[in-house]
């Protein structure tokens, strides 16, 4: 058992045991959440084993019947930011979730998530990316509807499956038509399969299947209402890791695919400009913090899309990379942005069992009575909106450099374009920031409880990392740069 | 021939699903249409399977389809439950309070 | 030591900020806040004697981020000097205007923040962080604007200048990386060393962007909008973000880079009617408001509009001068005006007046910023202005005319500014009283600085001739002497000094002009409704707000139309794929 | 050749699926649809998972149906349908016949052909996605548990303080947060 495999297995194992040992005895549900930080940790063991390993050695893979498992630069990165946000998410859960009905379900099911995702970014066959898609969405679904006593939960709930279940179908086919037209699962041999036509379109139903879960405009519908609905753990989970894993199943096929059309590229940018500028104006108006910032996860995957929209149309590496590094960044605001927003829901609204949404009007005065939770969420939306030196804007400089070295005109406007969205979303992140500063504090901030220790703790973790990598971007060149080539060695340029 | 067949059939099949999802306003009936769906998909499968001389392993894909989306069909059903406890309708019309 | 000098200027504000943050009394705030920024202070002046042209300071990142590296030559020690100087100056004043204000953590630890991220602003040699300061600034003056954030004027304010502002720091962003793709580095020497090496739309592209980033950062036409809604902040603020100092950075950034885009076609033209448009149009709105702090405001456009023309014409070294000598003038007027709002509770002139006989000693400071403001001989506005006309006159004759017509205005409404405070009739029963000691030292060393510092000009034009290699030929300094008699014996001078006396007499003489008062009202009109700009911004927010409404109709929360959004896509899709095969 | 009255029957049973009004007889058009397929598969020679689809497609999942209808009534639901039945159509008809642009002619790779036994291929070759389906049942299974979960069986063993939740098939208790959401 090499700990690659273990890294990837340990999970999946651990599932099961994590919800038993919750069960195991009522009173303690909590037990439940130990044994998946115990999981977590062992996870951590691993993961730098696997690293070292990958440092050394390269791709790591670990083949079972005619199946693939390959531990690369992109599987490692994404196993890294879904390592950080569920250690970080199931620290924060303690006080949050505690009590909730079905606590031990909610940690297994974590889990299972992220094992899902990292086996997800290891897979190395066509058919098992999609079972580790799909077991990652079922696993998702209570999650999503964890509140399921209450109609605005389920209703989250409906519109996700509803819509995760045909892009899935999408996706199938896709499969299919490329099992039935070259005869082979294998990515790698995919990428050596002649042209077809049948492979563009089989490319197509990757694009809206998958697509459908990385909330690309018109497909992501589901996103703002499964976001605004879940525990806010669960919210920085689908917001930092899962939309971000649907994005790299689907680089891995399109990448395998891109001998075979040129379009790709296209499409991505085109999806690019689309998703900045409509999530952007549609969170101009939201009054709902959570809302707000699901919205504004459309505008950062169009970010990411970017940098790898560049990296397929013009083969820069610096897209691929920054792409990447856009992804991580992105996970580490938007998870501390959700978990402070979560820990000021919990202060304001949950701690007096009330379930009413966070609206921007509550925030006011925020800062002086949760000086710390509104610190956060003004450095992660800061960060979001990308100011320097916080992490948002290096990846974002990285991204933009790449679309200007490609001395493309048409790449150019595009940065241009995403560059002015950035100064757009500022029109609703600052005054988000402004009202948690403002002097005379809201009802709910006045009759608000504190945040438990537990919370403050993970909000500063994050907040640290955000600051860290904004003010030393190469701290995780490490991660970027070796996902960055892998893609570029999978796009063979 | 059978191979063009098969592909009207799944096509045919997905048109049907498609087209329950976008007017049926029921949730069990949408979970139906879903289940029509990925019956195409797993055919799909086998008929590729079929098609290049791999019917086995198309086989044991659509196993594994038909295993996910049986399991995706129960928590539909059981979400469907829930939803006609709390809403008291499985009418999706009243699923619509979550927009802008 | 320039490196230690360096670290000083910057991380002793942003160590004094962390200090203030977790300070427990206000007392110890005040206290953190003068200490850091009166050393940060005393470092930026001592950094003036220990210019080098080379980096100090080194911190590689690698990547596309490049090296970080701080180079304090004469004009970065320069400009950090009068940053941290008149940072101090207005802490120190702060410490009675804001006495008693809620969240004075806040409001210091934001100012020293601004103070450090200025200093680092000027003294970076990386393009990329002169970017990351640039955004610094803008951050920390939004951030100041809205310091009143239950004020919803004060809120608007701040997200205006923010988005404005960053819309220009977009121009920089594409400026430099328009550079950067060219040359794969970002150090800046690099850059106007090789700026005739670049192709030419790339150079183009650098040279634009950075004059959108400029004029947005130093409020100039059409971009000047934001700085009005500024006054929202806290007077101090305004003297040191808005008059002093962050306004200044865009025409840094254009006499840094000079050497470097003077040769591209049109830039020089463009940067000369940016400024020159900015200085009447600035000059025009100032005579027309009545609003103390916005007449500073747009005498502040109208002012940096005379650097930037400067520019324009090829006077780095007058508009360099204009900028020590304004900043210094025009934050002793603001702070003045701060000290006359802070006892009438209000910003409206029309309610002030009579207040020479309450507040003696704020009149005498603000009546001699105000002539050197007016451009009066001996006061040192005077010197800076009178090089940027000679400048001008040498450049492009038409363009002289003009700046001289906005000379005679700026007479014109700094003694219409002047005589509705502290002249004519009182209209409150305010019981006004002079200012207070933390008050009277900043405005008194500020008031010194205006009589004494334009005896420095030979010096300070060594210092830059001597630390700026690529500025070689462009720099046309002389020692003070020299300049004072060129300047006494040129006959622009006195043309000027004729055209002021004009625009004092215009004022003194207003009743008996009804004729050309009524002549004039159109473009008074026009002057208060900011010449359809304001307007223009509006509706350009409207446009996007009422676009954003539009759009969240498509979220319509029915799952069939969701699931209609997902097979739309696929056709989209397999119809681009089709063609795009 | 010889399928093409089950592929047509399918087509007609998904037909009438979408179309049937009651729910009863949605699931149980859908049943017929999976006996269709299953007997396709066979003739394909695919027994193995034609067994499966007839016990899980036709047998389990109906049963599940059935019991869901028998728990929550089958509750005829009148109404147009929210979008224009014309736009859906054509949807539907663009994709399709996008999609066959892209299929025909249908050229399959037939140069592998591998002939070992279903047992073989799915336990050796694909044991990984055996192994997950096993992870995927834990999954659904834990997912229809927390949804089905009430409230009052752990309130009750707890303190019994959270007695009122509405009973399962009461008309909804006015939500208060509802209005706000609106916005």
């Amino acid at each position: 058992m090499t700990p690659s495999l273990a890294l990837i297995g340990l999970p999946l194992v651990s599932s099961p045991l994590v919800y038993f040992a919750g069960r195991a005895d009522r009173r303690h549900a909590a037990w439940s959440r130990i044994a998946a930080l115990l999981s977590l940790l062992i996870a951590w063991v691993l993961f730098v084993q696997s690293a070292t390993q990958f440092s050394m050695s390269g791709a790591l893979d670990s083949t079972i019947g005619m199946i693939t498992l390959r531990i690369d630069g992109i599987s490692l990165l994404l196993t890294a930011v879904v390592l950080t946000l569920a250690t970080f998410v199931t620290l924060y859960s303690d006080r949050y979730m505690m009590g909730e009905m079905g606590e031990e379900k909610y940690y297994a099911l974590v889990i299972a998530m992220s094992g899902a995702m990292i086996g997800l970014a290891c897979a190395a066959d066509l058919f098992n990316l999609w079972v580790w898609f799909e077991l990652m969405t079922v696993s998702s679904f209570l999650l999503v509807a964890f509140y399921c006593q209450r109609r605005l939960a389920l209703e989250a709930g409906v519109k996700y499956l509803v819509q995760s279940a045909v892009g899935s179908v999408l996706v199938l086919l896709g499969v299919a038509l490329i099992f039935a037209v070259t005869g082979t699962l294998r990515l790698d041999e995919l990428a050596l399969a002649g042209e077809s036509l049948a492979l563009i379109g089989a490319g197509g139903l990757f694009v809206i299947g998958f697509g459908v879960k990385i909330a690309l405009v018109p497909m992501h519908t589901w996103l703002p209402d499964a976001h605004s609905q879940a525990p806010s753990g669960i919210s920085t989970l689908l917001s930092g890791v899962v939309i971000e894993a649907g994005l790299i199943a689907l680089l891995r096929v399109i990448g395998a695919l891109a001998g075979i059309a040129e379009s790709w590229g296209v499409l991505l940018l085109a999806f690019a400009a689309i998703n900045m500028l409509f999530g952007n104006l549609m969170a101009l108006r939201q009054k709902q913090v959570k809302r707000l910032l699901a919205f504004s996860s459309l505008s950062h995957i169009g970010y990411m899309l970017l940098g790898f929209g560049i990296a397929f149309y013009a083969g820069t590496p610096d897209g691929a990379a920054g792409g990447f590094f856009h992804l991580l960044t992105h996970g580490l605001m938007k998870g501390l942005a959700f978990l402070a927003a979560g820990a000021l829901l919990y202060g304001l609204h949950l701690a007096h069992e009330r379930h009413d949404p966070l609206t921007v009007n509550d925030l006011a005065g925020a800062g002086k009575r949760y000086p710390l939770a509104a610190l956060s969420l003004s450095i992660a939306v800061l960060g979001l909106g990308g100011l320097p030196p916080l992490a948002g804007f290096m990846s974002k400089w990285q991204i933009f450099t790449a679309g200007f070295e490609t001395q493309d005109l048409v790449l150019m406007l595009l940065v241009i374009f995403a560059a002015l969205n950035s100064v757009l979303s500022l029109a609703y992140y600052a005054p988000l920031v402004n009202r948690m500063y403002r002097d005379h504090p809201s009802s709910a901030v006045q009759q608000g409880k504190p945040i438990p220790l537990s919370m403050q703790l993970t909000l500063i973790g994050l907040a640290v990392l955000v600051v860290a990598i904004g003010v030393l971007p190469s701290l995780v060149s490490w991660l970027t740069e070796p996902a960055g080539s892998t893609l570029m060695l999978a796009l063979g340029r | 021939m059978t191979g063009t067949i098969l592909v009207i059939g799944v096509l045919a099949l997905i048109g049907v699903g498609l087209y329950g999802m976008m007017i049926l306003h029921n949730v069990l009936k949408l979970v139906v249409a879903l289940q029509i769906l990925t019956k195409a998909a797993a055919l799909a499968l086998v008929a590729a399977g079929y098609m290049n001389g791999q019917l086995q392993l198309g086989q044991s894909l659509a196993l594994t389809v038909i295993v996910a989306d049986t399991m995706v069909a129960v928590v539909g059903l059981a979400l469907a439950v829930q939803v006609r406890r709390h809403f008291g309708t499985l009418d999706t019309r009243a699923l619509s309070t979550l927009k802008r | 030591m320039a490196g230690l000098l360096v670290l000083l200027t910057i991380l002793a504000p942003w160590g004094g900020a962390a200090w203030v943050m977790l300070a427990r009394s206000d007392q110890l705030r005040q206290f953190a806040a003068v200490l850091s920024s009166v050393i940060a202070a005393c470092a930026a002046l001592l950094l003036l004697a220990f210019t080098l042209t080379t980096p100090s300071v080194e911190f590689a990142l690698g990547g596309v981020f490049g090296t970080f590296t701080f180079v304090p030559d004469g004009l970065g020690a320069f400009l950090a000097a009068v940053a941290t100087t008149i940072g101090c100056l207005t802490v120190i004043f702060s410490l009675d205007y804001m006495r008693g204000e809620h969240q004075l953590g806040r409001y210091y630890a934001l100012v020293l923040l601004f103070i450090g991220a200025m200093c680092g602003l000027v003294l970076s040699g990386s393009l990329l962080l002169l970017f990351i300061f640039w955004e610094m600034t803008a951050l920390c003056s939004y951030a100041l604007i809205s310091f009143h954030n239950d004020d919803p004027k004060a809120v608007a304010g701040g997200i205006k200048a923010l988005v404005i502002t960053q819309i220009g720091g977009v121009g920089l962003l594409v400026g430099i990386l328009a550079a950067y793709a060219q040359l794969g580095t970002l150090d800046i020497s690099v850059l106007i060393a090789n700026a005739g090496s670049l192709p030419a739309d790339a150079l183009t592209i650098t040279a634009f962007g950075f004059l959108i980033a400029a004029a947005a950062k130093s409020a100039q036409v059409p971009f000047h909008t934001w700085l009005p809604g500024a006054m929202e902040a806290p007077t101090p603020v305004s003297a040191l973000i808005h008059a002093a100092t962050m306004v200044n950075a865009g025409v840094y950034l254009l006499a840094r880079f000079y050497p470097a885009f003077a040769a591209v076609p049109g830039w020089t033209t463009a940067v000369l009617i940016i400024g020159l448009l900015s200085a009447l149009f600035g000059a025009l709105m100032a005579l027309s408001t009545h609003d103390l702090k916005r007449a500073l405001a747009y005498s502040t456009i109208s002012q940096l509009g005379f650097m930037v023309y400067a520019i324009g014409a090829g006077g780095i070294f007058a508009s360099q001068f204009h900028l020590l000598n304004h900043a210094v003038f025009k934050a002793l007027l603001f702070l003045g005006a701060g000290a006359v709002i802070h006892t009438m509770g209000t910003r409206d002139m029309r309610r002030m007046g009579g207040l020479s006989r309450a507040m003696p000693f704020v009149r005498n400071v603000f009546v001699i910023g105000g002539l050197a403001l007016a451009g009066v001989p001996f006061f040192n506005g005077f010197w800076s202005k009178e090089l940027i006309l000679e400048a001008g006159l040498e450049t492009a004759v038409w363009s002289f005319v003009i700046m001289l017509f906005t000379a005679g205005l700026t007479a014109l409404y700094t003694l219409r500014m002047i005589w509705l405070v502290f002249f004519g009739e009182a209209h409150a029963a305010f019981p006004a009283h002079d200012a207070p000691n933390a008050m009277r030292i900043a405005l008194g060393v500020l008031a010194a600085g205006v009589l004494g510092i334009w005896l420095l000009s030979g010096a300070f034009g060594h210092l830059l001739e001597t630390t700026l290699p690529y500025h070689e030929g462009v720099l046309h300094v002389e020692s003070t002497a020299d300049m004072i008699f060129a300047l006494i014996t040129a006959p622009a001078t006195w043309l000027t000094l004729a055209v002021i006396g004009l625009g004092f007499a215009l004022w003194v003489l207003r009743a008996r002009l009804t004729a050309l008062t009524n002549a004039l009202t159109p473009i008074m009109r026009a002057a208060a409704a900011d010449f359809g700009f304001e307007w223009l911004n509006r509706r350009i927010v409207t446009t996007a707000q009422s676009a954003a409404v539009l759009l969240r109709r498509t979220q319509t929360g029915q799952l069939n139309w969701n699931v209609v959004g997902i097979v739309t896509g696929l056709v989209m899709v397999l119809v681009v794929l089709m063609v795009g095969r | 050749m010889e399928f093409l009255p089950f592929l047509l029957g399918s087509v007609i049973c998904g037909f009438f699926a979408v179309r049937a009004a009651r729910l009863l007889h949605a699931a149980l058009w859908l049943a017929g649809i999976s006996v269709l397929i299953a007997l396709m598969m066979y003739q394909l020679g695919a027994w193995e998972i034609a067994i499966i689809e007839l016990s899980v497609g036709a047998g389990l999942v109906t049963v599940l149906f059935v019991f869901a209808i028998a728990v929550i009534g089958d509750e005829p639901i009148s109404g147009r349908s929210l979008t224009p039945k014309l736009l859906a159509a054509a949807l539907v008809a663009a994709a399709v016949l996008l999609l066959s642009f892209f299929l025909f002619p249908v050229e399959a790779n037939s140069a592998v052909s591998v002939q070992s036994s279903f047992a073989a291929t799915l336990w050796q070759d694909r044991v990984l996605d055996a192994l997950l389906q096993v992870m995927l049942i834990f999954a659904g299974v834990l997912g229809v548990m927390g949804l089905l979960d009430e409230p009052k069986v752990r309130a009750a063993e707890e303190s019994g303080l959270h007695a009122e939740t509405p009973a399962p098939f009461d008309q909804p208790a006015p939500d208060s947060h509802l209005e706000e959401e609106r916005v």
